[in-house]
């Protein structure tokens, strides 16, 4: 049988070992947090590898990803034709529309898009929130490595691939060595 | 006279001046307000007449919930802030009102300093006549009949103010007649 | 302290009363002014007493008794005050005539229609 | 002259233990609090621990602007603050410290207190009521109601020491104190302290203030000083009332070495109790307008009526 009290009790006896804990929090602007490799913070431009597919604009939610291109034709090589390639000349995000939902980034097939930890960008204007390509390229430096695989995952595709690829491009010219080095 | 004699004539004039303001006043919880401030001076009356204990029971009942009560009741029936125009009766009304009053007031001054003028209340000497001690033991030696039937009459009122603000108490008859149907 | 003085006051206060009782429409305002006139007869209660140096003390005990009845008062008719509100929507008193007689119809009139 | 002397400075001394006590309390509260919500609470204000976050709350109430809404009772308005917070600096006077130690000797001084800190409600009411709010109104109605229905059992509980003590004298009723009325007075004591909590509307009877429905009660359209002094009036309303419940039912300056230390015990067992405050503060939920009805009517009242009446028994008794 419960004694009547027993519940108010216990709610006392939380507290009173809740106090004599230490508590658990940071003093954030003196003491960093430990961010996980993987946190929200902010999103960074890989430009080089951007081919202006525009998926991830038009795949946005809120619309806050602006770019503009424009078409730049590439002279033909000997004996081939001409060819067309886009060249960004704007890419900008406006974080004060964001929702860090990061479709963005699952839909950018060409991996030009990373999460970056970092979250330390607020300002006094809200029109300084949209970032350019530039300050979204600066963002790429605090990218962190991608996590290590898991020991006894599967080994990715793309590295058996790339080996039997290298092992195809060996086998025709193993005897001379120096040619091999040289297509790499 | 004495500092206890001009006290008495300050707190007095403040007690009848609330008090006049308490009856003419517009606005509804003003009127509550200057009540609290006519029955506190007449509570320092009292302390000033060494009637200590019933001072505190003054100010414990009257202020802590008599006027509270009126303010909640002021409140519940929507009292506006400001000026409210229906609050006293006409001007017929209210001239026979006013010669009705000063006409109590005055017989009964007028007798008043006809029988007690050159009375004196005789206040220094043995102070434990208003002490809680001597009040106790009037109370209850002397008084303890009354103060049965009292507290049989407050258990009364007790009960009568409960089942008037109950809304279920009267209706439930009617309410069984025309259940089953 | 000559006797005069709590009792000119206690009947300034009674008189200001009676005037409240008489002129207010709004029912806890007449309520009020009946408090008045109970402090004022407390306050002369206390004046005797302490004038008569009372053995029992009959004084200050009537004093305490009116300021119990004066709360039971206040309470039930706080709680009747509350209920007319709640029926009717109005806590002045001269538009509660339902109880009234009709007033005299000279011509007879009045009593014929209906 | 030398009366008069003696007279100022016990009310300076009064005036100065009203003015740090209640900060006291609320640095603890800030403290304490955070602890038991596994937090630390205010780290920067005064350099250790956050010392002097309660004067710089004070510093930065003196610099608001002091907004009367303009359909407001300005009168009753700017009353109001003083009303609620002069109350506990008058009881103040009349509770003993130590040995002889109490600014005045009342010889009623029980019903003095109890009558005193019954104005204290006209406070909120006149707040409620004259700031043009309707959620102020509510909050005013609230307090009403639940001050009206714990006044009863506060009562009740310290009829019964005053019944055991046979005085109404605070000094008298510690001086007659015996460490077995520790376990005789219990439920009385009890009662005291839950009604009171109830009186200052302190969580988890804060249904008048409750944030979550009606903003802060009657308090919602109070800025800067006069807010503040409805802060302070509610922990000067814990100071006295733990100094109170410690006066009359814990036994004042009693303790080891009484007649050197009793202020001292005094002053700690108050400290006691108004962590215990805090420490309810924290650990309850708030409680519904029936919940606390019913706890005040068919909880309390019977308590204290049973307790007045064992006082009674044993007191004939012996």
């Amino acid at each position: 049988m419960r004694l009547p009290g027993a519940g108010l009790a216990k709610g006392l006896a939380v507290t009173m070992r809740t106090m004599t804990k230490r508590s658990v929090t940071d003093q954030y602007p003196d003491v960093k947090p430990e961010l996980p490799p993987r946190s929200r913070g902010v999103i960074a431009l890989l430009e080089e590898n951007c081919t202006v597919c525009m998926l991830c604009a038009r795949e946005c939610p809120d619309w806050c990803i602006y770019i503009d291109s424009h078409k730049e034709t590439i002279p033909a090589p000997e004996g081939g034709r001409e060819r067309q390639r886009n060249v960004l000349d704007r890419f900008a995000i406006d974080f004060s529309l964001c929702m860090y939902c990061g479709i963005c980034i699952e839909a950018c097939p060409f991996d030009a898009l990373f999460w970056s930890p970092e979250f330390e960008y607020a300002e006094f204007d809200i029109r300084n929130m949209t970032h350019e390509k530039e300050r979204l390229g600066q963002w790429m430096s605090t990218v962190p490595p991608p996590p290590a695989v898991d020991g006894r995952a599967e080994r990715p595709k793309e590295l058996d691939a790339a080996r039997k690829a290298m092992e195809k491009a060996a086998a025709p010219a193993a005897p001379p060595a120096a040619p091999v080095e040289a297509a790499e | 006279m004495s500092v206890v004699e001009v006290l008495f004539v300050l707190l007095g004039i403040v007690a009848v001046g609330s008090a006049l303001l308490v009856v003419t006043t517009n606005q509804l919880v003003h009127a509550a307000l200057w009540l609290v401030v006519c029955l506190g001076s007449v509570a320092g009356c009292y302390l000033l007449l060494s009637a200590e204990f019933v001072a505190w029971v003054q100010v414990l009942i009257y202020v802590g919930a008599v006027v509270v009560l009126l303010l909640f009741g002021l409140m519940l029936t929507r009292a506006p802030i400001g000026a409210s125009t229906d609050l006293d009766a006409g001007l017929g009304q209210r001239a026979v009102a006013a010669l009705t009053a000063g006409g109590l007031a005055g017989i009964v001054i007028t007798a008043l300093v006809d029988a007690f003028s050159g009375e004196r209340i005789d206040l220094g000497g043995d102070v434990s006549t208003g002490s809680s001690a001597s009040a106790g033991s009037a109370l209850f030696r002397g008084w303890v009949l009354p103060f049965e039937v009292l507290s049989l009459l407050l258990l009364a009122a007790l009960v009568g103010a409960i089942v008037l603000s109950r809304r279920d108490v009267g209706v439930e008859p009617e309410a069984a007649d025309g259940g089953p149907t | 302290m000559p006797l005069l003085m709590p009792l000119l006051v206690a009947a300034l206060l009674f008189s200001i009363g009676a005037y409240g009782v008489l002129v207010r429409r709004n029912a806890i305002l007449v309520l009020m002014s009946v408090e008045l006139m109970l402090n004022a007869v407390n306050l002369n209660l206390v004046a005797f007493d302490v004038w008569l140096r009372d053995a029992l003390l009959s004084g200050q005990v009537f004093t305490l008794f009116v300021i119990t009845i004066a709360a039971a008062e206040v309470g039930l008719g706080l709680a009747i005050v509350l209920l007319v509100f709640r029926n009717r929507e109005t806590s002045q008193l001269d538009l509660l005539t339902e109880l009234r007689e009709e007033p005299s119809d000279p011509a007879g009139v009045g009593t014929a229609a209906r | 002259m030398t009366t008069v002397l003696e007279v100022a400075l016990r009310i300076v001394l009064v005036l100065g233990v009203f003015l740090v006590l209640p900060l006291l309390v609320g640095q603890t509260e800030h403290k304490a609090m955070a602890h038991m919500q596994s937090r630390l609470g205010p780290m920067y204000a005064g350099g250790f621990h956050g010392w002097a976050q309660l004067i710089a709350d004070g510093v930065k109430f003196a610099q608001k602007e002091d907004i009367v809404p303009a359909g407001a009772d300005r009168a009753v308005f700017k009353l109001a603050p003083a009303v609620a917070l002069l109350p506990y600096l008058i009881v103040l006077v009349a509770i003993p410290v130590g040995p002889g130690l109490v600014a005045q000797d009342l010889d009623a001084g029980l019903f003095f207190v109890l009558a005193v800190m019954a104005v204290g409600v006209l406070g909120a009411l006149m707040a409620g009521w004259a700031s043009a709010n309707k959620f102020s109104l509510l909050g005013g109605l609230r307090s009403a109601a639940q001050l009206m229905s714990y006044e009863l059992p506060f009562l009740l509980a310290a009829a019964s020491v005053a019944m055991a003590a046979g005085t109404l004298s605070l000094p008298a009723i510690v001086g007659a104190w015996q460490p077995w009325w520790l376990i005789w007075q219990l439920p009385g004591a009890v009662v005291f302290f839950v009604a009171g909590l109830a009186e200052l509307q302190r969580p988890p009877f804060d249904m008048p203030v409750a944030d979550s429905e009606i903003i802060f009660g009657a308090f919602t359209e109070y800025t800067g000083l006069r807010f503040a002094l409805f802060l302070l009036a509610e922990y000067a309303g814990i100071v006295v009332l733990c100094a109170l419940t410690t006066v009359l039912f814990l036994g004042g300056w009693h303790g080891p070495f009484a007649d050197q230390l009793g202020w001292l015990w005094t002053l700690l067992k108050t400290m006691v109790l108004a962590f215990v405050v805090i420490w309810l503060r924290v650990s309850y939920p708030r409680l519904r307008a029936d919940q606390l009805q019913r706890l005040a009517w068919q909880g309390l009242v019977p308590v204290a009526l049973a307790q007045l009446a064992l006082t009674g028994v044993v007191v004939v008794v012996t």
